[in-house]
């Protein structure tokens, strides 16, 4: 499942320019993380990977065909989307039924759909809350519910937007559980975030956005090792990269065990 | 917002004056059985208020906007099919046109023409905080504020919300076209979202009112000024008696 | 006297409900930066809360002990009331915006015309406010087309405006990136450095280390741990209740393993604390050779 | 006691709020529905959902402002007909307050009952002010019965119930929907849901 954006550009109905001559491959299994400062075109840039748009010039093939030629629906079955604010989704009644409906807009089979919910719930630690309605259950809740929605629908390529934004610690152990999980069945999983800490550690590559134009694609050690860069594009360095920096080390860690073997002669 | 940010004598007004205007030319116009003759004068009237106030141009497109339609409709279903219809006054291809309803649908559109012009020398020069203002003053409530400045500030935003809940379940395979028993399914899964998300939040914005002092007792000032005076304070009274005096002189005689 | 007097104070907010609040007792003093951490569900929002009157006022649970602000119970006085002396500041910025007022200036004037305060007065103080927040350019914008940073600055410039000596902030910085998370604390600084009691709920405790001058720990409702950041955010039973303790700490942990900590200084919460107590070669230089 | 007294008393902080939301929802759901082009308005959606979660006071004034509004931001055509919008508001109330929106099968005798309400106000507004013709496609029913051989009354009655019978069946029976759907703590703020709920 190889996902490839050739020269695209998008402005909006009233004008506003989104994305400019943009070109980027993801390929299978990749773990990829989207930066850039709020209304920098990511947002903009994951709708047309699904095809909730479509690029104004250029082309995004996904599976090398063009999504000028597919329904958002079809697509769905390869890319899953998720937004950022959870009761932007849940229109269900229980927590079950709201993950079952990707699934079954989807069209599986019954069983394959049981099947899945009762791994997406476990997964997200929900199997408690199944029955409960999303709205009597708390922020961090319904979220889990939406992420748990779009794993159920066993795309192979998954897109969250901001995933980590009201989860507490624990919680984003059990994202980065699914996330494993994930990446073991090869799957593509592509990030929005701000959370340059959870990034560091856990995402390999990144693409930066600013005004809509791809202004770093690479490691994501190079991103962070690179202050104008992140100036340019709203970003505090992680901590364990203010770190390095302070410690003058030659090279950025990007977590605790990496800067320790740094140091150690 | 139709409200056009320009210098005139309308704009100055105060909110009251002009809604009280608005009245007065409603009641003149349907309830004191005036002539085509004594409307077209009124019409006339509201057509010198609006180029006076400098907003004609706004007001003229608009006007076309809404009498065009009805024009369209009144005066073929009136004029030829006006149950009162006995008068022929010419006929076209066999399609007859009769006096008494051509004569009922101009008589109409007539008197919907000073209404909404009136209406429109409103709008096009009140600045919402004006009326908010003037309200909030008048009825010493701050909800009736709330409740008309609320829904004009946030309707961009929950327009907004709308797209996004439509590309958050398309993304999760949602269909919105084919059949029409198709899209009456797909009904649900777009209006639950954002009806019972605005509704649960409403526990949040009450609270964010009340700590803010939203109900708190004692008297209020204003940080924006709504300038009236004993002139029209006096204009407001007399076109109300007017308001009231003339359509029942009208019905008693 | 504390500013903030909480004695035994339990909560449910409704009758058959396990309890969110579990016989808390705490006092807060004035001029302090608290920082309040937890995992979600933890008590923390209902905590905030309590300290504002909003419980037991606008929810009808189960409330007992006592709550006194300035030596005022909450029980005694209206939301409206408690406002002079608490401000409270949400978690979603957009839900804060009064919708009253068409632009920013006017959306901080509201609680002080709703005060009756004179008009020259108002325009001076909201004046200051916008100043104080950053926000002196986008007076005569509509609160609804800030950003959310801006909006959460704009929530904040709204109950200050009233000088409330308390403010409360219950996770404001979940829906901000870093930066406007940072630039949110940075000015809650500036105003503890004024005089102003700072009470935050707050999920990153890079933050809550770097700004705050003392966390509690809330975990099922109960107040676990309370004390300096340093002594609080370090400790690794903090993790299991869904507080993740920052990277310093963590790579001090590692360093201690690897005797490259000074046994003399305690586990680090913060980057200085951090560069204090590690014992490595801090030049470039030593690492070319 | 003067309106706005009873606006404090009666109000809570919740259901002012409930209402302005309400106001907005009306105004956005045409929205969806134009998305979906299904040949309903759902205009009154949220007029009849505070009906049934604040009752008939409340539910008149939602439609009420919701048409004011619309008049000062679309066209002053809207705001003619905010009696009929206060009408369904007032009669959504009502039928709660009565147990019409128990069930759903109740729902959609309710949404009978409210194009009832709806069609005794709009019918004059419609004959008097604008001679029968509103200058959208309900016109052709009109014209249609004027054809007949009906006179103006009877065909402007035929028109505005069967131009809203459908709507508003739907928005009776989505609204229902909808406060079944509320989490209890929603719902236990609103001071009438419990004619609603209570039936589960």
């Amino acid at each position: 499942m190889t996902i490839r954006i050739k020269n695209i550009s998008f402005s909006y109905p009233d004008g506003s320019r989104a994305l400019h001559n943009l070109s980027l491959t993801i390929e299978t299994g990749e773990c990829v993380a989207i930066t850039g400062h709020n209304g920098s075109g990511k947002t903009t840039l994951v709708k047309h990977l699904n095809g909730l748009l479509k690029p104004d010039n250029g082309d995004v093939l996904v599976n090398d065909s063009n999504t000028k030629a597919c329904k958002t629906g079809q697509l769905a079955r390869q890319v899953a989307l998720l937004f950022q604010n959870p009761d932007d989704q849940i229109c269900k009644q229980t927590v079950r039924d709201e993950i079952a409906f990707g699934p079954k807009n989807l069209g599986f089979e019954k069983d394959k759909i049981n099947l899945l919910v009762e791994v997406s719930l476990a997964l997200f630690d929900l199997v408690q809350y199944k029955n409960h309605n999303p709205h009597d259950l708390g922020y961090s809740e319904r979220k889990r519910t939406a992420m748990a929605s779009i794993v159920a629908m066993d795309s192979p390529v998954l897109i969250f937007d901001e995933p980590t934004a009201g989860l507490d610690h624990l919680e984003i152990e059990l994202l980065l559980k699914v996330f494993e999980k994930l990446q073991r069945e090869n799957k593509t999983i592509i990030v929005i975030s701000h959370d340059v800490d959870f990034i560091a550690e856990n995402m390999d590559r990144t693409i930066t956005l600013a005004n809509g134009e791809k202004i770093f694609d690479g490691p994501v050690r190079n991103l962070f090792q690179d202050d104008s860069l992140l100036a340019r594009c709203g970003l505090l360095a992680p901590q364990m990269v203010q770190l390095s920096k302070s410690c003058k080390l030659p090279s950025a860690a990007l977590s605790p065990q990496e800067f320790i073997s740094l140091v150690q002669d | 917002m139709l409200f056009i940010d320009r210098p005139g004598w309308l704009h100055k007004l105060h909110p009251f004056t002009k809604l009280v205007l608005l009245l007065l030319s409603a009641a003149l116009a349907y309830l004191t059985g005036l002539s085509i003759g004594s409307l077209s004068l009124l019409l006339a009237a509201c057509l010198l208020l609006i180029i006076s106030g400098g907003i004609f141009s706004v007001s003229a497109k608009m006007v076309i906007r809404i009498f065009l339609p009805l024009i369209l409709f009144m005066v073929p279903i009136h004029g030829l099919l006006n149950p009162a219809n006995t008068t022929e006054i010419f006929s076209f291809h066999g399609i007859v046109f009769y006096r008494e309803g051509l004569f009922f649908a101009l008589k109409t559109l007539m008197q919907l023409g000073v209404v909404i012009s009136a209406s429109l020398a409103f709008v096009f020069t009140t600045h919402p905080a004006d009326l908010i203002t003037a309200v909030s003053h008048a009825s010493g409530s701050i909800s009736i504020g709330y409740l008309l400045g609320f829904p004009l500030l946030l309707l961009e935003s929950m327009r907004e919300r709308v797209v996004t809940i439509q590309n958050a379940q398309r993304a999760r395979g949602l269909e919105i076209d084919g059949n029409i028993f198709r899209r009456f399914t797909s009904l649900g899964p777009l209006l639950f979202p954002l009806l019972i998300g605005s509704i649960v939040g409403i526990e949040q914005r009450s609270i964010a009112l009340e700590v803010r002092g939203f109900k708190i007792h004692g008297p209020k000032t204003s940080l924006r000024l709504v300038p009236d005076s004993l002139l029209q304070k006096l204009s407001r009274r007399l076109m109300l008696t007017l308001a009231v005096i003339l359509p029942m002189l009208h019905f008693f005689r | 006297m504390p500013v903030i007097d909480i004695t035994q104070l339990s909560y449910c907010y409704r009758e058959n409900n396990p309890p969110v609040l579990q016989d808390v007792s705490l006092q807060i003093y004035s001029g302090q930066f608290v920082g309040i951490a937890g995992a979600n569900n933890s008590g923390k929002s209902t905590l905030c809360y309590a300290m504002s009157g909003v419980v037991p006022h606008l929810f009808h649970g189960k409330f007992s002990g006592n709550v006194k602000i300035n030596g005022i119970s909450t029980l005694e006085h209206t939301v409206s009331d408690i406002s002079n002396q608490v401000g409270l500041v949400l978690q979603k910025p957009d839900n804060q915006i009064s919708g009253m007022r068409f632009t920013v200036f006017e959306e901080v004037a509201l609680g002080l015309e709703n005060r009756g305060f004179e008009r020259e007065t108002i325009r001076k103080r909201v004046s200051e406010m916008l100043n104080l927040m950053e926000l002196s350019s986008h007076a005569e914008r509509s609160p609804f087309h800030l950003s959310g940073g801006q909006q959460q600055r704009l929530a904040l410039a709204s109950v200050l405006a009233v000088d409330p000596p308390v403010l409360i902030l219950d996770e404001p910085t979940t829906f901000l990136d870093p930066s406007g998370a940072f630039h949110l604390f940075s000015i809650l600084q500036k105003l503890q450095k004024e005089g102003k009691t700072i009470i935050i709920t707050e999920q990153r405790t890079d933050l809550l280390a770097a700004f705050t001058e003392r966390v509690i720990v809330l975990q099922e409702g109960r107040v676990r741990k309370d004390g300096s950041p340093q002594n609080v955010l370090t400790t690794p039973d903090i993790e299991t209740a869904g507080i993740g303790r920052t990277r310093y700490t963590k790579t001090a942990e590692l360093a201690k393993k690897n005797s490259l900590w000074q046994t003399d200084h305690a586990l680090p919460a913060t980057l200085n604390e951090t560069i204090a107590g590690l014992r490595i070669r801090k030049n470039t230089d030593d690492y070319k050779n | 006691m003067s309106f706005s007294q009873r606006l404090k008393e009666d109000f809570t902080t919740t259901t002012i709020v409930l209402i302005a939301i309400a106001i907005v929802i009306n105004m956005t759901v045409g929205q969806v529905v134009s998305m979906l082009k299904l040949p309903i308005f759902l205009d009154s959606i949220g007029t009849v959902l505070v009906g049934l979660l604040a009752g008939p006071i409340a539910g008149g004034l939602t439609g009420l402002l919701t048409n004011l509004i619309w008049g000062m931001i679309t066209s002053p055509v809207a705001a003619a007909f905010s009696p009929v919008a206060l009408a369904i508001g007032v009669a959504a109330g009502l039928c709660a307050r009565y147990g019409l929106f128990k069930t759903w099968w109740l729902a959609i005798i309710a949404g009978v009952i409210i194009t009832f309400f709806n069609a005794v106000v709009a019918v004059p507004i419609r004959l008097y002010m604008f001679g029968g013709i509103t200058g959208s496609g309900a016109d052709f029913m009109t014209s249609y019965m004027l054809a007949l051989g009906k006179d103006l009354f009877g065909s402007v009655v035929v028109t505005v119930f069967t131009s809203n019978l459908i709507d508003k069946v739907a928005t009776a029976l989505i609204a229902w929907a909808i406060v079944k759907a509320l989490p209890e703590r929603t719902t236990d703020r609103m001071p009438q849901a419990k004619y609603v709920v209570s039936a589960a």
